[in-house]
């Protein structure tokens, strides 16, 4: 059974050896070689110094194309017309599931016709040396972005390729990604990407790296986000990691969202080691886009506003073009800047709302059962606590594909937008934090004379592409499907 | 006896929200319902109509490749001696291919009916009570305002 | 001497003839002829009646075009693919300095080349007849929106035109507007215009009225344009009109736009008479946008957000192409768009922001202190008071090119980004007053390390336009200029 | 004895901003000034500049229609005797022609310098000093930070 304990140098080289034989891009991906390469870079590169001792919200995109030459183009383009801080390199789908050969066989496809048969940059068949040329190119810190559960040899190649943050974890990259992946497993396979990125630490090149937030990107209820954030940090930091960045995605709400993102920091100081320098990542709305840029940009507004009030350390934009996936990169500039104007406005002013202190205290309360129950499942150790708890569904992802979790807790939006628990599963909640997210539902429940029902979940998950924040019925009735049904 | 249902999300898509949120409908309107989840091979379909006696299975697909992801389902299906109604709703096909084509295709793969991605599940579940001929208090169906 | 009085009947019949007989199309334009058409209209394009009954804030873009068809086809597509709840036209340059001769041979160019030849839609010119014809093709209540500081002959075709809302005022359109325009005059000029709004309501036509809030459009104190509106609106009724919408223009501080719109409510309320029915209208940034679409979105988005808590009865939205002057009719429904997205997400929940209250105590006690010297300066009589405030400085717009006003005062941003007055001319404010917007800008000028000086005008007026809420001394030293003084 | 010095937005143009500013930059660097604000006639400038016994003219134009309305200046001012160095600034010319191009077309109207919209006041006030010899303290001067 898996432990939250720190991998042995002994135990990190025998994986490491196999890992690296996995692909013939991997032999070159060596630690010793890699710190070279990463002492000569700027400090403007590097990717924890960067964030870290920024004064302001840092804006990055998501971002990547198949082939080298036109990833730097990309890149470039975001920095200088984007006016990104941050830079991402988002891995395509095929090295996610670790087939090599297919992405090498897009990739080759890609370089001989111009059309992208890649929807991202494979680092892996890049190579060390691909990897070096992209990070030598651009001005920027640069971020690997993916989805990745097994990313072993992702994190091997991509950090000796000079990457100095790494997305991801064990949690965030399983349970809203895939069926089959065995928590246990996969937990096992982040153990050693930590381990890398706390071998690189402990020899003076400090890899950042950062869980994904937003999960499933469909109403995650805060405290549940927050929950895996501080899980998957405390298994990194076990590891050696020294620079955690935290992720939540927007909700809509704006309390709830400014409150969820200070006890994301709050509780991330808390519960993590202090030789960890904690910071956070805001994603603007991870859910379904209106079908219409103008919209889109309305959407994207709402987040910045957040962001501004809120001020976590990075926010991850979105492009006016999301709703018909990956953007053009004007678009995805566009997003940056439309965030930027939106966010340097607002935190000029001071913009102090009402009824945040209340919402962190209900998350932070909600957040501490869930660990507590993950720590009690585990008997002291996170990582096994993680698995069980994942198993009983006392810790539980809403819409989680995974069947490493249970996937029996329903979200609904309460009267003002927030989002609740309309189904709890079997979360490890007292009574009293489910009579208070009952009664926030009841009250909706009344507003729109209706029962409280998954009719409601499924009138939220569309309405911000509706362009409401809550599926109230009226709304709802508005989209009538086509079919040979009547 | 109740009304057996089996559903899941066939090939190699992942989208859980739509196959989730159908779940909750069918079983709020009476049903028993498999969920398969996502990520569901054609074999697993077969498997869980044969053991769990099913009157209907619901496939959906979001990512665009349904068509091949069903190819020969219904030889299957028919191999296995299932006999139940078969629907199948979704972005069905990539692009902007209008909806009377792929209905077409879909029909002729042997799907009894073929939905759009706005359907809403009350709608799959009236043609459910039709097409298995379900006196259930038609008041127990209303699942929207 | 003008007096705030109501215009005999005997008196409106002398000049309705006189400037009825200014052009052709004058003729035609009877109210007894009109009011027939106005009653055969349904209630959906019945201005008053829509605006004054609806529940959320309605959105109105600005759009004019030479040609009667593609007058038509603009305002169509705003209200089918913007969305729009309330249709504009606005009016050609030429029309508005009283040019009918210089706006026919526009129309007359244009219909001959297709070019666009006018910068809005010659109403005049086109008569009662096409006018009717507009009002009758679209499906929305409709206004006129020009800037026409004599629009006597203007409002006479228009209201016989079917049109039953009028923007504009004798302080609003003519201070802002013009060099020359004698105040006084331009009062008399706007009794007619009001009367004859007076006359449709009497008759059963509730005629809306809209004086024009953002003013200058650059960097307003509220309490100014608030005590303006006031003024017009005391004049408008006296002469019967019963539907008054009064405006004020986004300064881009959320606290003290949303206090803003809160003071015009209640002031509008307590001191205009009861018979008259006061609805409020925000009018997204009039100042100087990003010369970048994307950023201009970012700055929609902002004035969205406060709409959103401020909840104005209407909503004048700006396009993303704001910069470069006209926008297409595309980015003009973008505009409208964007803003409803934001807007309605953000109405869904509840958004109380901290310090609205005191900044609406300051911003009505300034109004009153200005309204009260209007009143003394005209021994009660607010129209001569409104002449005679103006000769003294005791009411003065910042930025006016009016030779009618001083034009001695100058505003400038505070720390929070609220806009202050740095020199106060001879404007009616006592000493605290005074005290608390110059400390205000001291604690500014501490913290930017400089004195308080019109440089924070010159910076601020160009800063939205670069990126920033407040001109900063490092924002404004980005820009430098090309010329060959070095 | 002061200087002085005479501004306004010249022919129909409007916009106010710009010269209000600089009046204030004018008055703050020690200049006498005589601002005619905006709308303002050939003969209105020519007019003051004898009034006023001006040793500078600054002509502020935004509208695009600056060619046109400052034709035949120069000639104005020769026939009157003004001897006043004589600036423009602005949006001198519709659309996106170069600069150097709009102010070869300036300079050979009888303009001494000529200016983009980006111009800060303290670069006029600078070159004022220049062209008229004066020798007030440097930091006097000091307008932007």
């Amino acid at each position: 059974m898996v432990r939250d304990e720190q991998l042995s140098s002994d135990g990190l080289a025998t994986i490491d050896e196999a890992v690296r034989a996995e692909w013939p891009t991997g032999e070159a991906a060596t630690v010793d070689d890699a710190i070279a390469f990463h002492e000569g870079l700027p400090p403007s590169k590097e990717f924890a110094t960067v964030l870290e001792s920024a004064t302001e919200p840092l804006l990055q995109p998501r971002a990547g194309v198949a082939r080298l030459d036109e990833q730097i183009e990309l890149l470039t383009y975001l920095e200088e017309t984007g006016e990104a801080d941050l830079l991402p390199t988002t891995i395509d789908s095929y090295t996610r599931d670790n087939e090599y050969g297919k992405a090498r066989t897009g990739l080759e496809k890609t370089r001989e016709s111009d059309a992208d048969a890649l929807n991202g940059f494979p680092a892996v068949n890049h190579g060390v040396d691909g990897c070096r040329t992209l990070v030598e190119s651009v001005d920027g810190p640069i971020e690997v972005r993916h989805g990745t559960p097994d990313a072993r040899l992702l994190a091997a190649v991509t950090l000796a390729g000079g990457f100095q943050s790494f997305e991801g974890g064990p949690i965030s990259y399983n349970i809203p990604y895939t069926k089959r992946g065995d928590l246990a497993t996969t937990i096992e396979h982040w153990q050693y990407v930590d381990r890398l990125a706390g071998v690189y630490t402990e020899r003076g090149v400090r890899i950042n790296r950062e869980p994904f937030g937003p999960l499933t990107g469909t109403l995650v209820p805060p405290s549940i986000a927050i929950a895996i954030m501080i899980v998957e940090g405390l298994l990194a930091a076990t590891q050696g990691v020294r620079s955690l960045t935290l992720g939540y995605g927007q909700v809509g709400n704006v309390v709830q969202d400014v409150a969820a993102l200070r006890a994301l920091r709050a509780l991330g100081e808390e519960y993590l080691p202090n030789e960890v320098c904690v910071t956070t990542v805001f994603h603007e709305w991870m859910g379904g886009f209106p079908p219409d840029e103008a919209r889109a940009n309305g959407v994207i507004g709402l987040g910045a506003l957040t962001a501004a009030i809120a001020r976590p350390d990075k926010v991850i934009t979105k492009s006016p073009q999301e709703f018909q996936g990956v953007p053009t990169k004007e678009a995805n500039a566009a997003g940056l800047r439309t965030t930027r104007q939106l966010l340097d406005m607002a935190m000029e002013q001071r913009l102090d709302i009402d009824g945040v202190e209340s919402e962190q205290d209900l998350i932070e309360r909600e957040t501490r059962s869930l660990l507590e129950a993950v720590f009690e499942h585990g008997e002291g150790d996170v990582a096994r606590g993680a698995v069980r708890a994942f198993e009983t569904g006392a810790l539980d992802v809403p819409f989680a594909p995974s069947e490493s979790a249970k996937g029996a807790c329903l979200p609904a939006r309460d009267d003002d937008g927030r989002v609740r628990l309309f189904d709890f599963g079997d979360l490890a909640f007292d009574d009293e934090i489910k009579e208070i997210h009952a009664a926030r539902l009841e009250r909706r429940a009344e507003t729109e004379d209706r029962s409280t029902s998954f009719h409601m979940v499924a009138d939220d998950v569309d309405a911000i592409s509706n362009g409401r924040l809550i599926g109230r019925p009226s709304e709802s009735s508005r989209s009538g499907g086509v079919s040979d049904a009547d | 006896m109740p009304t057996t249902v089996v559903l899941g999300v066939i090939g190699s898509d992942a989208h859980v929200v739509g196959v989730t949120i159908l779940e909750r409908a069918l079983d709020a309107a009476g049903f028993e319902v498999v969920n398969l989840g996502v990520q569901t091979e054609q074999a697993e379909f077969v498997a869980a109509a044969t053991d769990h006696d099913a009157d209907a299975i619901l496939v959906s697909s979001l990512y665009g490749h349904a068509e091949q992801d069903c190819t020969g389902f219904h030889d299957h299906l028919e191999n296995a001696g299932v006999d139940a109604v078969t629907y199948i709703g979704g972005n069905l096909a990539v692009g902007q291919d209008d909806f009377a084509q792929t209905r077409a295709t879909f029909e002729s793969l042997g799907f009894d009916r073929v939905f759009d991605p706005e359907t809403d599940p009350t709608e799959a579940i009236n043609a459910l009570r039709r097409d298995l001929n379900l006196t259930t208090e038609p008041d127990r169906l209303r699942v929207t305002s």
